[in-house]
């Protein structure tokens, strides 16, 4: 089946600090690709090289054929590559309901003067925001929330609320940046269970960076390991496992 | 739903505004609300800017005194009707406002601060010293005053009513801006703008849109100004107008669409209770910003609001207890 | 309730009747600067109005009615002169306003009192403010041409061609420099520079370093404190010989103080309340000086400025205006405002006429140089 | 246009630029332990000119006393200041400290004005003013004053922050108050320390400046402005750029009202201070901060 994501020879420059030196990472069309690493091996990196929040020195990225490599991110995003983000960035002047609207900001298709004016066309798009934000709650279970500030939320749930948020933009591919952080066992379970009712319900790509080894083996297609900003291997759960060089990264094998 | 209560909200403003003249004691104060309407509509587009998109400038004076003397010159060099000079006046002043911001608004905090600061100093000095157009630092007289249609608004009662529909429609406008698609992305950019962006806002042609209307409301009030005072100099544009104006936004209550309002009418009605104590004038206004920054940090309406919120508590727990 | 309301209702008849026992007031308005950047002018000119009044009523009054003086502070901002003057002409109801300080602030109000119909004296010098005239619109300072005229005169009569200006960016600056750019070259001179600097400005080194580069004959500066004592100091900092003028901006002992020794020898038009003292006995401006000068040195202990003169004469204008014309109505005072002649005030002999509403003319200044510290007549 | 009065334009400048980077010193101190930028720091250099008027004419102290005693009396006002206003509301949001410190700046020129009069004031210079002629430019003696006085504050200050503890205490505060907090801090001293400083730098700025420019209860505004221009100019949160800032904006000042139009000269100085900021905002020194996503 096709790839949908191809980032190749991604190199990202900080100063005199290579962190992605030549990372490709390709995510299959409809599958769960995760990418894993120890601290610092550019996994956070190459997600903002995908998304364009920092700027690749050189390397391609191309979403089912097209390329995206010199976009900024909000372009990118229009395209449908959303992501969520390590530490939590929520919209906190704002009610839930309202973050998971603004979520789906690419797909109102109303302009400010529609809105001033009230034509039509603003409360065509007003309405089938709710519903779409609605919807999307629901899916992950926040529906009671549904008014309440963002900011007061407890922090698990201001995780699901950043994921109901990406699922509201209707990503072609969700880019998950450690959703798993600072969450106990059960939540995380939980979050599993859901990226995969999100693949098989919703046809969602999803592209994860994770720490957490139960949740990436129990949930992932495909892994790709990088170390050092380059990538050591790539393939199943399995077969990674043992790929010793994987081994030796993590637990820091003496290199003779 | 937010629509109707908004359409009420500023319908009930606007009859506000028209009964207070009957209500006061003499028509002097009605310069006062004058003013006080001039300033809100600076402050209520500031309010969008600061308030709501989080962007900062510190040279909005500029932007009324760009409005101020380019419907003044128009209509006395140029020999334009009232009217088309305002206008073109605002259409200048977002113009002006979309060039500067394009640099201006790459930057953030203390230097974009700093970068309108400087913008608002240089403006007020061309105002001063391009004496020939501009009529150096004793400004220009004769200007009209402003005629739609046929009708002049020579009395001050007239202009206060104008002013006043002007102001509650810009209300009108803004919160349909705030409750759409585009107030939810400037509110985005204002708490986590890398998250705005990857939700596909562009956020610098947003901050640019925000600044840029904001500007046009700023412009659109110097224009009135100078056609209320027929006369405009470059003293009433200066670097302590544009903190007065962030006072106004702030005191009043950052984010909330009523703050600025209150916060303006507040201000422009404080010296004249001031006047008493004509020499301590200053300390008092410098003490009233510190002691609001501190007892009241979400600015009068943000008080007054959890004041009103108390009260209805104890209204509802009271009739609880009865119920 | 009903208690409290019938209690009001008696203060409010008793209030109304003590009122309609005394003569009614006649209520004279006041615009000054007393706060802001113009302060140095506007303190002067409403300790004058106050001690003036108070002289006024001591003596009886106008009419035989007492005077109430109405001062606002207009804090040198436009807005603030704006809402004063409102609050007098609809609040206050006063049959005549003085004031502004501010050239600005004048230009910016003078057009409400046709409409009021209510005479204005202004204290400002802006030629603007009686030219055209506006038939409600008087001004007791002398004009900026009048200063200018006698400086110009001092300088051919001295022989000197080329000359250099530094005028500063204030309203004041600008009427100086307009009337000094029209009349150097009309009267033969040739202008060699036309420096500008701030109002607060710190350091004239810049401009002062051209002007000497080009060597003029004579530097004129045009400006109120502190910017000419920081030009009179730099002047003997850059070694410039040429004779440095003044303008009547800076007639005031705050001067002298400020520039320190750097002020000898500096020539001015002034009027002629700062050397009182030496004008001849015969001269009738004698009288009106030495008399301002002792009262006001006497209550508030602070040397005269020519600044507080411009209030003084104003009320004494309006108070000569209510005995021409035996009536305290604005319009009449408006008329015999136009009738006076002769009237000897401090800024000199005003001569008032329907198309002349400043009244003054070249011989109300005095050209003063600055001795060991102090002012003497220049012979 | 000769030689000297080139050399005249720089030295002017520099002399005017000292006060600048002064005030900008003065901003960077507190700018580095609290993240504040105090908008009330030009009143702190017209206090130090205002007080000193007062301590010499008003109480007819000798000089150098009159000028210690304007110092200490402005150190007291800044930690007076920090006390009442700036630590009930630290950790409000950066618009409402930069309102305070703004409410501060009216509240301190609404009492100066009162209590010290409306007029304008000078101070004797330290030692005379005959003009001291340096290669055909006139110097005053205070200018060398200015300027000897301004480098041995930055060198004092620099050793301050980088070899002493209290110092680099302050630095870790303002790095990160937190961090600083556990490693046993005393993150309120520290910030009432910055305050008391910052007042009496800026003090300084004004008793050595007063001399050649006169003081009166509103030259801080605009003392302010160029001070916070200089501290963006040479890198905000760098002491040394700070100071050099100052001194860049004197010359480029004085340069332009000599060459170019002494009417636009302070617009230059803010269109330069604009170019910068959109070409290099991080000023000349300062590190190019990253953001951390």
């Amino acid at each position: 089946m096709a790839d949908l994501l191809q980032a190749s020879a991604v190199s990202v420059r900080f100063g005199g600090v290579a962190a992605l030196s030549e990372a490709d990472f390709t995510v299959p069309q409809g599958r769960i690709a995760s990418l894993i690493g120890p601290n610092g091996a550019g996994k956070t990196t190459l997600f903002n090289a995908i998304t364009g929040m920092v700027a690749a020195a050189s390397g391609s990225v191309r979403l089912a054929g097209r390329d995206l490599t010199g976009l900024p991110p909000h372009l990118r995003a229009r395209a449908g590559v959303v992501r969520t983000f390590q530490n939590l960035q929520l919209f906190t002047n704002m009610s839930v309901l309202e973050n998971v609207m603004t979520g789906a900001h690419r797909r109102l298709g109303y302009g400010v003067l529609a809105a001033v004016l009230k034509l039509p066309a603003y409360w065509r798009g007003e309405r089938e925001a709710g519903a779409i934000a609605r919807e999307c709650l629901a899916f992950v279970g926040l529906s009671d929330l549904a008014d309440a500030p963002a900011g007061d939320l407890p922090y698990g749930k201001q995780r699901l609320l950043e994921m109901a948020r990406a699922l509201a933009a209707d990503p072609v591919l969700l880019l998950l940046d450690e959703p798993a952080a600072g969450l106990n066992p059960r939540e995380t379970k939980a979050l599993g269970q859901l990226i995969r009712r999100m693949r098989d319900e919703r046809g969602v790509t999803v592209a994860l960076v994770e720490h957490d080894m139960d949740l990436v083996m129990g949930i992932s297609d495909e892994i790709t390991v990088l170390s050092f900003g380059r990538v050591i291997a790539r393939g199943a759960p399995g077969e990674v496992q043992q790929n010793p060089e994987v081994v030796a990264a993590y637990l820091g094998g003496g290199e003779e | 739903m937010g629509f109707s209560r908004d359409l009420s909200a500023c319908g009930g403003f606007l009859v506000l505004l028209l009964t207070l003249p009957h209500l006061l004691a003499n028509d002097y104060y009605i310069s006062v609300l004058i003013l006080g309407c001039l300033a809100a509509m600076t402050a209520v587009g500031l309010n969008l800017l600061i308030g709501f998109a989080g962007q900062i400038s510190l040279g909005h004076a500029a932007f009324v005194g760009l409005g101020a003397y380019a419907s003044g010159l128009l209509t006395t060099l140029a020999g334009w009707p009232v009217l088309p000079a305002i206008v073109c006046a605002v259409a200048l002043t977002g113009a002006a406002a979309w060039l500067i911001g394009i640099p201006t608004l790459k930057l953030s905090g203390h230097y974009l601060a700093m970068a309108t600061l400087g913008f608002g100093i240089i403006v007020s000095i061309v105002f001063n010293e391009a004496v020939d157009l501009t009529g150096g630092p004793s400004g220009f007289v004769g200007i009209p005053r402003l005629e739609i249609f046929g009708f002049a608004f020579d009395t001050d009662l007239s202009y206060y009513r104008l002013l006043a529909a002007l102001l509650a429609v810009q209300m009108l406008v803004f919160q349909n801006v705030i409750r759409s698609r585009a107030g939810r992305a400037l509110r985005a950019i204002h708490t986590a703008e890398a998250a705005a962006r990857c939700m596909g806002v562009d956020v610098a042609g947003a901050k640019l849109f925000v600044f840029t209307l904001s500007a046009g409301a700023a412009g659109l009030s110097g224009a009135l100004y100078a056609h209320y005072l027929e006369f405009v100099a470059p003293s009433s544009f200066g670097f302590l107008h544009s903190v007065q104006y962030i006072v106004m936004v702030v005191l009043g209550g950052m984010g909330n669409a009523w703050g600025a309002i209150l916060g303006a009418f507040f201000l422009t009605a404080l010296p004249e209770f001031l006047r008493a104590f004509e020499d301590v004038e200053t300390v008092l206004y410098g003490g009233i910003l510190i002691l609001s920054m501190m007892f009241l940090p979400e600015g009068l309406a943000g008080g007054l609001a959890k004041l009103w919120g108390r009260v209805r508590a104890k209204r509802d727990a009271g009739e609880a207890g009865r119920g | 309730m009903k208690r409290v309301s019938l209690l009001l209702s008696l203060c409010l008849v008793l209030a109304a009747a003590a009122c309609a026992a005394a003569a009614e007031p006649i209520k004279i308005g006041a615009v000054f600067s007393v706060t802001g950047p113009a302060s140095f002018l506007g303190e002067p000119e409403r300790n004058t109005a106050q001690m003036v009044v108070d002289e006024m009523n001591a003596a009886g009054g106008l009419l035989g009615r007492p005077v109430e003086l109405v001062v606002y502070d207009d804090e040198t901002d436009v807005n603030k002169a704006v809402l004063a003057v409102d609050k007098l002409l609809k609040k206050d109801g006063v049959v005549a306003v003085i004031g502004p300080t501010t050239s600005g602030n004048t230009l910016a109000v003078m057009g409400k009192f046709a409409k009021a119909e209510v005479p204005l004296i202004s204290c400002s010098a802006a030629e603007k403010i009686t030219s055209p005239v506006d038939p409600w619109v008087f001004k007791v300072a002398p004009s900026d041409r009048h200063a200018v005229e006698k400086l110009l005169d001092l300088a051919k009569a001295r022989g000197q061609k080329r000359l250099a200006i530094i005028t500063v960016s204030d309203g004041f600056g600008q009427a100086g420099r307009e009337v000094l750019k029209e009349l150097i070259p009309a009267k033969g001179f040739e202008l060699t520079a036309d420096e500008i600097y701030g109002p607060k400005d710190t350091d004239m080194t810049a401009q002062l370093t051209k002007i000497k580069a080009q060597n003029p004959d004579a530097v004129i500066c045009w400006g109120t404190n502190p910017g000419p004592a920081v030009i009179a100091r730099g002047r003997l900092q850059l070694g410039l010989t040429m004779p440095l003028y003044m303008s009547h901006g800076v007639a005031s002992k705050k001067f002298i103080e400020l520039a320190g020794d750097a002020a000898e020898g500096l020539v001015l038009p002034a009027g002629r309340l700062i050397v009182a003292e030496q004008v001849a006995a015969s001269h009738p401006q004698k009288k009106v000086l030495m008399t301002y000068t002792a009262d006001y040195q006497a209550r508030f202990k602070q040397p005269v400025s020519t600044f507080g003169g411009h209030a003084y004469d104003s009320l004494w204008l309006i108070a000569e205006a209510v005995k021409l014309g035996k009536s305290a109505k604005p319009a009449d005072i408006r008329a015999s405002l136009e009738k006076v002649t002769a009237f000897q005030g401090t800024a000199g002999e005003f001569n008032f006429t329907a198309q002349d509403h400043n009244g003054l003319s070249k011989d109300a200044f005095e050209l003063v140089v600055i001795e060991k510290g102090d002012w003497k007549i220049l012979q | 246009m000769t030689f000297s009065d080139y050399l005249q334009f720089l030295l002017s400048g520099l002399t005017v630029g000292s006060t600048y980077g002064l005030t900008a010193l003065g901003f960077t101190i507190i700018f580095n332990t609290t993240g504040i930028v105090n908008f009330a720091q030009g009143e702190f250099v017209m206090l130090g000119g205002m007080l000193g008027v007062f301590f010499l004419s008003g109480l007819g102290l000798p000089l150098p006393l009159a000028l210690l005693l304007a110092v200490l009396a402005t150190l007291l006002i800044g930690a007076l200041m920090e006390r009442l206003t700036i630590r009930p509301v630290q950790d409000a949001p950066v618009i409402n400290l930069v309102i305070v410190t703004i409410g501060v700046s009216i509240l301190v020129r609404g009492i100066v004005q009162i209590v010290l009069g409306k007029d304008t004031h000078a101070l004797p210079p330290f030692t005379g003013s005959a003009p001291v002629s340096i290669a055909g430019a006139a110097v005053q003696p205070q200018s060398l004053w200015v300027l000897c006085i301004t480098c041995g504050l930055l060198l004092l200050l620099r050793h301050f922050f980088s070899r002493t503890l209290w110092g680099k205490a302050m630095l870790a505060c303002a790095f990160d108050r937190k961090a600083a907090f556990l490693a046993g801090i005393g993150v309120r001293r520290m910030v009432l320390l910055s305050f008391m400083i910052s007042a009496a730098v800026g003090a300084t700025g004004g008793v050595i400046l007063a001399p050649l420019t006169m003081t009166s209860y509103d030259v801080g505004i605009m003392l302010g402005l160029k001070g916070f221009a200089a501290a963006v100019l040479g890198g905000l949160g760098n002491p040394f750029g700070a100071a050099l800032g100052g001194l860049i904006l004197g010359v480029l000042e004085s340069f332009a009202a000599g060459l170019l139009s002494s009417a636009y000269k302070d617009a230059f100085t803010f269109v330069i201070l604009l170019l910068l900021l959109f070409c290099k905002p991080s000023g000349l020194f300062g590190r190019r901060g990253f953001e951390r996503v």
